[in-house]
């Protein structure tokens, strides 16, 4: 089917992936933003963005209300503000580094999409194959190899901006984020000896992590790995937090005492990118969450999509095809996504921001402990099954 | 298209390096080192070992560079007195360099004997996690364990480095 | 596919001696301090590269070593480069002279 | 006075890892989500003035569409940030309420000055200006909201009292005090 793509030279595949990537991330970047507000109006009892429509839309009688009221164009709206705003570069700032800051806050949130999975279907041989742009071994080390360059943008935005406030923001997001990554990688350390507990794959690939939780009926293989392991689920989670600097860990902005943190003298398309890469990196750890400890594109524990599809097949007869399989795959993982990002947001408009000492503490005194505590208990718990 | 590759990474590599030493702006030669790590975890890449290249960025590009940026931009040195360079500082090092250069040129040049023919390479042993594992549980278990031991004396070290001290004189 | 060990090792030694001469030339710690885990991962690289086209992986596994080791080193030496900068107010080399005389 | 010192209540484990707290307030915010909205939408939709609402001060007629304001200036006086400009002029004897000493030649109220405090109306001996409901004043330049006195009149409109103190006071005039 999609034969003739792998017949093209490397970097036409190559561009066409990058341009996908964007094409993809960016609308869902945005659609995010959209979300965002219609959850923080419908928990402050708002109706939310409901009055943008686009002139020659207007017209059509039934339709164009409806869309109006959803507020789907106010999407459009925001992002021509940026677009065509006035982009101002303040004077004293380093223009460089001020300049490229965004342009790197883009680059990892793109970067480790290609490397999540999204979904599998059978090829014809009845191997399951992973939907994925780039399916390397070491899957979730290059995620957060990738993932950790993100700390470059935050540091070089406060520095350039030669401003007070933009450079106490950005030393704090820097350690937050650099404090987190340990018990962030702590945490996935038991999920990754059980799936490579001993006649295991030996890989640190996300496909695997899907395929541990693939288990068919009851035992404990088909366990999503996130009710097998609460506790790392729990760290990854909060981590997850504190990394995208969503909430209650939003240090990096704390508009009550910084004004608006490292982007503070940023506006227009240039904030924007921020913007966007919030939101894409929000996207990714949702996936990456997903994959790990909610069964990936799996619909239930114990259901795998596999088995799905071969119930389906009884009264569908295509149900196995490969395409058919591959958008259920990927409609239940975007599912899953979904409701993680509603999470996000849902706890964004709850929440009140931690201290900084307090975030420190948390992230120090008692996340490390506690991801140290659980990798040595499952590692013990995993060699006592093994045994 | 590999070869091609290689002396791209190459010169991207080496002209970051020529900007770590170079610049006068110690931010900006942080950033090169910066991207001079990048080129070489894709020399990794090149090299089939995707595990080192993940970890070099992790650590080195991920950790390090950006500690040291930290570092700069705390103590923001761009104030003080900048002396010239002594005469005898410059030459010493650039006959060093000159020294060292040419010895790349004749690693550059070695007529290849036999043991690491160029064309037909080994399989790439480098590509399988479960190889790294085997090999630092059993053979290098010591140096394993000793690293760990570095780490945490290491991270002691720092404690006590970072505390401030009551009452010490400065050495004058 | 002409690229040999030879090219790497060269590579590898160029990045070394470029973060040599900046270890003798420079006078900001930070800066010499950079170069010298400059020279770090030119080692690694080279170490790679014999691991590579020997068909072993001890080479590999040293570069875990190095690995550890820098960041341990980075951690400890950027602490005492704080601390010598609380107490002397410079960076210099050429000003951190006390045991001169 | 005695210092009261009241210590901090210590907490139990489970409120140290803030997890109860947090699935509490995330309870809360949950059953928000799905009640209906409780805003208004605007334009459509529009509040429920009170009577007394103090909002655009406004000059009224009498039944009779003649102007009460007799143009005495105490508004403009007692006006806090001097919103109103008055300027007095005579009535022409023929005109119908041609009687009366003086009306206003102009009447300016300037709504980016005004802040809306109510005591022009308070002040007023002849009842003439009024804060009404309306509360949404818009303009394009600082000239628009400067209300002249047409628009001060369009706005009022007719204050539907049963005074009619012009007429008698032109009755008493013509017939002496007697008529009572």
């Amino acid at each position: 089917m999609l034969d003739f793509f792998f017949h093209w030279p490397l970097w036409a595949q190559s561009a066409v992936k990058g341009l996908a990537v964007i094409a993809v991330l960016f609308p869902f970047a945005a659609a995010c933003s959209m979300a965002e507000r219609k959850i923080c109006a419908w928990i402050q009892g708002r109706p939310g963005p409901n009055r943008t429509i686009v002139p020659w839309l207007a017209w059509i009688p039934v339709i164009a209300p409806f869309l109006q009221r959803l507020g789907l164009f106010q999407l459009a709206a925001d992002g021509g503000k940026f677009v065509f705003k006035e982009d101002p570069i303040p004077g004293h700032v380093n223009k460089l580094y001020f300049v490229l800051a965004p342009i790197l806050a883009m680059i990892p949130a793109l970067t480790t999409v290609t490397i999540v999975p999204f979904g599998a279907y059978f090829n014809q041989a009845g191997q399951l194959v992973p939907l994925v742009l780039a399916n390397v071994d070491i899957g979730l080390l290059a995620v957060f190899a990738i993932s950790s360059l993100g700390v470059y943008s935050v540091i070089l935005a406060g520095w350039a901006s030669n401003s007070k406030y933009p450079f106490l923001g950005s030393i704090r997001a820097s350690a937050q984020l650099i404090s987190y990554e340990l018990s962030m990688t702590l945490s996935v350390l038991p999920v990754f000896l059980w799936i490579n507990k001993p006649g295991g794959a030996g890989t640190l690939s996300l496909f695997a992590a899907v395929e541990a939780q693939s288990g068919q009926g009851l035992h404990f293989d088909s366990l999503w790995l996130g009710i097998w392991m609460p506790v790392s689920a729990f760290i990854f989670l909060v981590a997850l937090f504190a990394e995208t600097n969503r909430q209650p860990f939003d240090m990096a902005e704390s508009e009550a005492d910084l004004v608006g943190g490292f982007h503070t003298e940023y506006g227009a398309f240039k904030w924007s990118l921020f913007f966007v890469a919030e939101y894409a990196h929000m996207i990714v750890g949702s996936g990456v969450f997903t994959l790990m400890f909610l069964g990936g594109w799996n619909p239930l524990p114990g259901l795998p999509l596999a088995a799905v599809v071969h119930g389906l097949e009884h009264w569908i007869s295509w149900a196995s095809h490969p395409a058919f399989m591959g958008v259920l795959g990927v409609l239940i993982f975007l599912g899953k996504v979904a409701f993680f990002i509603f999470f996000f947001m849902w706890v964004r408009w709850t929440l009140p921001r931690f201290r900084y000492d307090q975030i420190m503490k948390l992230g120090w005194q008692k996340l490390l402990p506690l991801a140290i505590g659980n990798l040595i208990f499952y590692a013990l718990l995993i060699a006592l099954i093994d045994r | 298209m590999s070869d091609f590759l290689f002396y791209l990474i190459a010169v991207f590599t080496a002209g970051c390096a020529v900007g770590v030493v170079a610049n006068k702006n110690a931010v900006n030669a942080a950033m090169c080192l910066m991207l001079c790590l990048m080129g070489i975890a894709s020399l990794f890449v090149l090299l089939d070992a995707y595990l080192l290249a993940a970890l070099l960025v992790l650590v080195y590009a991920g950790a390090v560079v950006a500690l040291f940026l930290f570092i700069v931009m705390l103590l923001d040195m761009q104030g003080g007195v900048k002396r010239p360079f002594r005469k005898m500082t410059a030459l010493a090092s650039t006959v060093a360099l000159a020294l060292m250069l040419v010895g790349v040129c004749m690693l550059r040049n070695r007529v290849s004997g036999g043991a690491a023919p160029t064309a037909a390479l080994a399989a790439p042993v480098g590509t399988v996690l479960k190889n790294y594992a085997e090999l630092l549980f059993t053979t290098y278990l010591l140096p394993v364990q000793i690293m760990g031991f570095l780490l945490l004396i290491a991270m002691l070290g720092v404690i006590v480095l970072s505390k401030k001290f009551e009452g010490m004189e400065d050495i004058k | 596919m002409n690229i040999g060990l030879n090219e790497y090792l060269a590579l590898s030694g160029l990045l070394f001696a470029l973060g040599f001469f900046g270890v003798l030339l420079r006078k900001n710690t930070l800066i010499i301090f950079m170069c010298l885990e400059l020279m770090l991962v030119a080692a690694t690289l080279a170490l790679v590269a014999f691991s590579r086209f020997n068909g072993t992986l001890d080479g590999d596994v040293f570069v875990f070593f190095i690995l550890t080791v820098a960041a341990a080193e980075v951690a400890v030496g950027l602490a005492i480069i704080v601390a010598l900068f609380r107490r002397r107010q410079t960076v210099q080399v050429e000003e951190l002279n006390a045991l001169r005389n | 006075m005695a210092v009261l010192h009241v210590s901090r209540k210590p907490l139990t484990f489970a409120e140290r890892t803030y997890i109860p707290q947090i699935l509490e307030g995330l309870k809360i915010t949950f059953k928000r989500m799905i009640q209906p909205a409780e805003t208004m939408e605007y334009p459509e939709q529009r509040p429920e003035i009170p009577k007394n609402y103090r909002g655009v001060p406004t000059l009224v007629k009498d039944p009779n569409g003649r102007e009460k304001c007799v143009s005495c200036q105490l508004c403009e006086f007692v006006c806090p940030p001097k919103a109103i400009r008055i300027t007095p002029g005579e009535i022409p004897p023929d005109a119908p309420t041609g009687h009366v000493e003086k009306g206003p030649q102009a009447f300016d109220i300037d709504m980016l000055r005004c802040i809306y405090c109510g005591l022009c109306q308070e002040v007023c001996p002849e009842e003439a200006i009024f804060l009404q409901n309306q509360y949404s004043m818009v303009g394009y330049s600082r000239e628009e909201m400067v209300n002249h006195k047409s628009r001060l009149y369009e706005l009022g409109g007719t204050l539907p009292d049963q005074h009619h103190k012009w007429d008698k006071k032109k009755a008493a005039e013509e017939h002496g005090n007697a008529a009572h």
